[in-house]
């Protein structure tokens, strides 16, 4: 009995010590945690046609140090319980170099110290800035940080000589994070809120609490919100006669709520990733080819427009892709390490500079305050 | 004689070991991960099929009291009362019922013992089962359905907007719990056989205690309720009375296996108390074959085995969908007409279905 | 708050209360024929929506709901009341399984058959920023819309059941089947009429309410929730009442916003569910008042 | 020493129709008393009243002299009053021997945490409740059918094994409702002989009964209930013999 246990503890620990090398040929695993149904879709669905669209364009140039990448989706709907098993699944059982995802920032909280625990490489997709902080060596994420979204939001304000504003979020991961860095970065800018309010991710009307927000008075209206509901906040706005400057999160990066909201929507200001307006980046914007080619592929292969959503995935892939690059290897600590090296690394939703001290690796210039202009994004500032 | 019933249970801890030394010699370990789970939902459905196959009394709100138990346990185990420590938490200090661990970052958390907090899962669900029970389990047919379906949502909606129950994110960083020596409800992949075992005496555990009540003096009157509610008071049984008290034990039958499964989660997060979850219940109760223990639990541990490793896709609602109409169409009776014997329930295993 | 304020949140309690009534009006009709509540209506909500969001796309408006209302009365008729004609010894328990199970398989269907994605139908009329003015409050049209066709839809339903063979026929097999089957009326064919109705209905609903609430695969089952909270406020079976229940609770939820979170809005609803269940089973106007009212 | 039990000025309304108005009789211990009355007279609705299965809306019920007014059903019964349904009610899904098992639950005491844990005295309680389930079986001659699913049996097995739960209260009172309709005459008559042999086991019966001989030939005792109220008490002869009862029964040609 021991005998059998020392057997295959050994086994394992060899299995360990020579990660996935033995064959040249071998795919490379990775893994991908993401809500492809469930309440959380509009971001997994597109994050993993995404991402299955790269590593299949990665795989036919070649794949990476000549060998594949095996992309392994796992479909949590949105919930961590899921995510946990699976990602126990795909770090003990499929032995993965690197897990993509999860999509929300519940489900990445929940796998981010099995991921630290097991080695893998953890990219995700979700922007709760938790995630990150504090620091897990094997944790990094690919989306821009609430609280550099804040910061363009408040900053245009004060441009605009807003003082006094309202607050509504989703009730959501990235609804509730957002709350937490507004309500934190506001002073910075002598903001102040007058009153936040938290609405149903499933919600199809919103001109209750709209008129709750009107009679506070306020000079602009900030929507942090990634569900589908947002589009509803200009709409409702409109109708019930409240006319303050609408500002919204970078989870408004689908031109699809564009068109929801309709002539409603003309005017509202957000940051986005340039994603939403590469082909009107002036043509030396270095994130522009990249864009562009991203669209095209996407647009061409799967009959619909690409969102920010998407490109968390993409940049995740990319910079992995990156890594094992520059590291020449898989070996998880080299690949890990090669991450946190990476510096003015070019992705589509910003330029990444990873560091020791931080995994988030965007910082405000990935972000530009966009606007709605005839039921399209436009720069605010050309 | 008395010592026959427990045969089966003996059955279930050997087949326990057969299959862990399989699996560990086969390199497959990692298999237990899915099937702890997997064990934990089920005895949320062998508690729900006391209620509704022997009973009669149905209920769409399970989830509701597992995350009640779950929620207990992570609320209090992430509590960290070095940063203010109270006179409260001085006091329960003083008693030795304070831990103390190191997270992954170096940061020292002083926690409530698990112990505590378990007993605090079982009041808090029995105070819940009390208020929401007691008028409810009174409602027959699609009113008991709609009230147990509110009860799931109203806490779904708590802990979905309570900003101390974590909103969305839920809660992660929940430690494992030390039960007795080296044994520790936990996650982690060293603990990945005993915490199987832990499950599986849980597991069994119930049911023991699910396998004598429906033997017994109160089984058989739960039993008659679930036939013939008037018959059942003309010879002296306090309905409404059976009605609850079988309300109360599968509601803590929930709470407890959330309470474990989320120290061996290390969290948990609204998806826990979702009416979705709650069908899920419910599908495998049907599909085990309503009144049919052993058929509940083994299509409880199979199908969330499954669902845990992700088989069945983008699928995976839809499967218990599917399961839902085909069991009622084609066998409402369950898929295990007939048992082999030591898992046969007195008096034939296809009475008593819905 | 100003009167003007309160009036607003009054309509804003409007547009919502349009919204649960017309879907709660599909439940009282397989109700009021088979005694079971349809799990699946919320469903039947959405499949109206996202038919009606795809035919627009080559017919215009009009031609395009009516497709899809038909379309969905179809479909809906021949599942739902082929599946509960299949249930063996139709229990309610079993029933209310099976309407279960059918909502979450449709919601998979919806999935797989479009996608995860957004999508409205245009307002019926005027556009997303168009309102009517209201003593100083504003309303979007489109309410107007759903209110109009709650109405007209209670209407008819009232007429039918109280005047036509077929509507009396229905109800008698609520109220006993076994003597309806004995008296000669297939009991059969009105289930799947009744299925047939009501997923029309739904579909009718789904396509009103799309340009205000937007359609999406998995907003069938909320919906739901909150169109059978409706339907047992104003008492199971009663469409009328339904309605009022309706716009009560649009109205209170609204108001509810000035005292609660915004977050506990459901909570606070769904509790008021709890009490009615309990403390007046028969609906807050069932009972003599409004019984004249019913259809039955 | 009190009447068994005492009906006083009992009412009870159905909207606008009067069932039952100042209904008075008394039960006396060891008899087999009947309550007869054309349809509609009421008898079921006192039957259930007595049961707790209905609540009256005044007068008294009182049982060896306690008030059991408006007593919920299961209350009633845990005193000692057992009743049988106009339509067999038996647990469909369940043994006979299941069935009558469970007439032992007001003579037995284990709740749910005896259950759940199967202590050693409620082994001891279980053979008990097993063994004297078998001997009232035996008693009615049902012992061949202990296994059987309650629901396969033919009617008149269904209508003994319904005594046989009923008599496993070992109850003081038994009411019986309707017990001889849908019977043959044989078995009839053999009901006849069992209610017999009941009061000779010490328990007073109250019956509600259409078929006129069987109650003749065994009531020690007939309450005639018309149009809710009393009509006439008395022993069978004398009812037999009355000109109001005949008429009631049998039109005015008859009196």
């Amino acid at each position: 009995m021991a005998g059998r246990m020392l057997a295959g503890l050994l086994a394992a620990a060899v299995l360990w010590a020579v990660p996935l090398a033995a064959g040249q040929g071998e795919p490379i695993k990775v893994g991908a945690i993401l809500s492809v149904s469930g309440p959380a879709s509009f971001l997994g669905a597109p994050e993993k046609r995404t991402a299955e669209m790269l590593v299949q364009k990665i795989n036919a140039s070649g794949g990476l140090l000549g060998r594949k990448i095996q992309l392994i989706v796992k479909d949590s709907e949105g919930s961590p319980e899921k995510a946990t098993s699976f990602a126990k699944q795909l770090i003990e059982e499929e032995k993965v170099l690197a897990i993509i995802g999860p999509s929300t920032s519940g489900e990445s909280l929940a796998i981010k110290n099995l991921c630290q625990e097991g080695k893998t490489i953890l990219l995700s997709c979700a922007a709760a800035e938790k995630i990150v902080d504090p620091i897990a060596p094997y944790v990094f994420k690919t989306p821009q940080k609430d609280s550099d979204a804040a910061r363009w939001i408040f900053q245009t304000m004060r441009e605009m000589n807003i003082r006094r504003i309202g607050v509504i979020v989703s009730n959501d991961g990235f609804g509730i994070a957002g709350k937490a860095q507004i309500e934190k970065i506001a002073p910075e800018y002598g903001l102040q809120i007058a009153i936040a309010e938290v609405y149903d991710k499933g919600a199809t009307d919103l001109t209750g609490v709209l008129n709750k927000i009107k009679g506070q008075n306020v000079e602009g209206l900030v929507n942090w919100s990634i569900v589908p509901a947002q589009a509803l906040v200009a709409k409702n706005m409109k109708q019930i006669g409240f006319q303050v400057p609408l500002f919204q999160s970078h989870g408004y990066g689908n031109i699809k709520y564009v068109q929801a909201g309709g002539e409603a929507a003309n005017g509202t200001m957000f940051p986005a990733s340039p994603i939403l307006v590469a082909d009107q980046l002036p043509a030396k914007h270095p994130q522009r080819e990249l864009l562009l080619s991203y669209k095209k592929d996407y647009e061409a292969m799967y009959k619909e427009e690409a969102s920010a959503f998407g490109a968390y995935a993409y940049d995740a892939i990319l910079i992995l892709a990156e890594a094992i690059r520059k590291a020449g290897t898989t070996d998880r600590e080299k690949v890990r390490a090669a991450i946190e090296d990476l510096k003015g690394f070019v992705g589509t939703s910003g330029i990444f500079n990873y560091s020791k001290t931080d995994h988030s690796g965007l910082d405000m210039s990935a972000f530009e305050m966009l606007t709605v202009k005839d039921g399209k994004f436009v720069r605010l500032k050309p | 004689m008395e010592g026959r019933r427990y045969i089966p249970i003996v059955l279930l801890l050997l087949a326990a070991v057969g299959v862990q030394l399989t699996l560990s010699a086969c390199d497959a370990a990692y298999y237990l991960t899915q099937l702890t789970m997997s064990l934990y939902y089920a005895i949320v459905a062998v508690g729900l099929s006391l209620l509704m196959g022997y009973a009669g009394q149905v209920s769409l709100g399970h989830a509701g009291f597992f995350a009640i138990g779950g929620y207990t346990a992570a609320v209090l185990a992430t509590r960290n009362l070095a940063v203010e420590p109270g006179a409260m938490a001085r006091a329960l200090g003083a008693m030795g019922l304070l831990l103390q661990r190191e997270d992954l970052y170096g940061q020292t958390i002083v926690y409530l013992s698990p112990w505590v907090s378990l007993a605090a899962a079982i009041l808090l669900t029995s105070a819940v089962a009390c208020v929401i029970g007691v008028p409810v389990i009174r409602l027959k047919g699609h009113y008991l359905a709609m009230a147990t379906l509110g009860f799931g949502l109203i806490v779904y909606y708590t802990v979905l907007g309570a900003p101390g129950l974590g909103e969305a994110d839920g809660f992660s960083d929940v430690p494992g719990f030390r039960l007795a020596g080296p044994l520790e409800v936990n996650g982690r992949s060293a603990f990945r056989v005993q915490n199987f075992y832990i499950a599986c005496v849980l597991a069994a555990g119930v049911m023991a205690l699910g396998g004598n009540l429906v033997r017994s003096r109160m089984g058989r009157a739960l039993r008659a309720v679930h036939e013939g509610e008037e018959a059942a008071q003309s010879l002296g049984i306090h309905v409404a009375r059976a009605k609850f008290g079988v309300f109360l034990l599968s509601a803590l039958i929930a709470a407890v296996a959330g309470f474990f499964l989320t120290h061996y989660n290390g969290g948990i997060g609204p998806s826990e108390a979702t009416a979705l979850k709650s069908v899920r219940y419910l599908a495998i109760v049907a599909v085990g074959g309503m009144a049919n223990l052993w058929g509940t639990l083994i299509m409880g541990v199979g199908l969330n085995f499954l669902s845990l490793r992700g088989a069945f896709g983008s699928f995976d609602d839809a499967v218990f969908g599917v399961i839902l109409i085909a069991v009622m169409v084609l066998a409402p009776e369950g898929v295990f007409r007939r048992l082999p014997w030591p898992f046969r329930r007195k008096g034939g295993d296809d009475a008593a279905a819905a | 708050m100003s009167a003007e304020q309160a009036l607003q949140y009054c309509l804003a309690g409007v547009t919502v209360g349009s919204i649960y009534a017309i879907v709660a009006i599909g439940f009282n009709i397989i109700y009021n024929t088979t005694g079971i509540i349809n799990f699946a209506q919320g469903e039947f909500v959405v499949l109206g929506a996202m038919t009606a969001i795809s035919l627009h796309t080559v017919t215009p408006l009009p031609l395009a709901v009516a497709g899809a209302v038909a379309i969905t009365a179809a479909a809906g008729g021949l599942i739902g009341a082929g599946l509960t004609r299949a249930v063996k010894r139709p229990t309610v328990l079993r029933l209310i399984i099976v309407t279960i199970g059918l909502s979450i398989v449709l919601r998979a269907a919806v999935l797989h058959i479009w996608d995860e994605k957004v999508r409205a139908l245009p307002f019926f009329t005027g556009t997303e920023v168009s309102s009517v003015g209201f003593f100083g409050a504003r309303i979007t049209p489109q309410a107007l819309w759903v209110l109009g066709i709650c109405a007209v839809t209670v209407a008819g339903l009232t007429l039918f059941f109280r005047h036509t063979l077929t509507g009396r026929a229905m109800r008698a097999c609520a109220a006993n089947r076994t003597a309806a089957g004995l008296c000669g009326i297939p009991v059969g064919r009105m289930v799947t009429l009744s299925f047939t109705l009501s997923a029309a209905i739904g579909a009718l609903a789904g396509c009103a309410i799309s340009p205000v609430t937007q359609t999406q695969y998995d907003m069938g089952a909320p919906l739901a929730i909150k169109g059978f909270t409706v339907a047992i406020l104003g008492g199971m079976g009663n469409s009328l009442a339904a309605v009022a229940a309706g716009l009560l609770l649009g109205v209170l939820e609204s108001f509810s916003i000035c005292i609660f979170p915004l977050a506990y809005q459901h909570a606070v609803s769904i509790a008021v569910l709890l009490a009615v269940l309990v403390f007046r089973p028969s609906g807050l106007f069932g009972s003599r008042d409004v019984s004249a009212l019913k259809e039955h | 020493m009190p009447p068994l039990l005492e009906v006083r000025g009992l009412n009870r309304r159905f909207g606008g129709l009067h069932a039952v108005r100042d209904l008075e009789f008394d039960v006396e211990e060891g008899r087999i008393q009947a309550l007869i009355g054309p349809n509609g007279a009421g008898k079921s609705t006192v039957f259930n009243m007595i049961a707790g299965a209905l609540s009256p809306d005044g007068g008294d019920i009182l049982y060896r002299g306690a008030r059991i007014t408006g007593r919920a059903a299961h209350a009633v019964a845990a005193m000692g009053i057992a009743r049988t349904f106009q339509t067999t009610r038996l647990f469909p899904q369940m043994t006979v021997l299941e069935n009558v098992q469970v007439g032992r639950h007001i003579r037995s005491s284990a709740g749910f945490l005896a259950g759940l844990f199967h202590p050693p005295w409620s082994w001891r309680e279980e053979r008990e409740i097993r063994r004297s389930a078998m001997e009232t079986l035996e008693k009615l001659g049902l012992a061949a059918l202990a296994g059987t699913t309650a629901g396969t049996l033919s009617f008149g097995q269904q209508r003994l094994a319904e005594f046989a739960r009923a008599l496993a209260m070992e109850p003081n009172l038994l009411l019986l409702d309707e017990p001889a309709a849908g019977l043959n005459m044989h078995e009839t008559a053999a009901l006849a002989t069992l209610l017999t042999r009941i009061r000779e086991w010490g328990i007073t019966i109250l019956i509600v009964e259409h078929d006129m001989s069987l109650v003749m030939d065994i009531s020690d005792h007939i309450v005639v209930l018309n149009q809710g109220a009393k009509l006439r008490e008395g022993r069978p002869a004398e009812i037999q013999r009355d000109p109001e009862v005949i008429r009631i029964y049998l039109g005015d040609d008859h009196a």
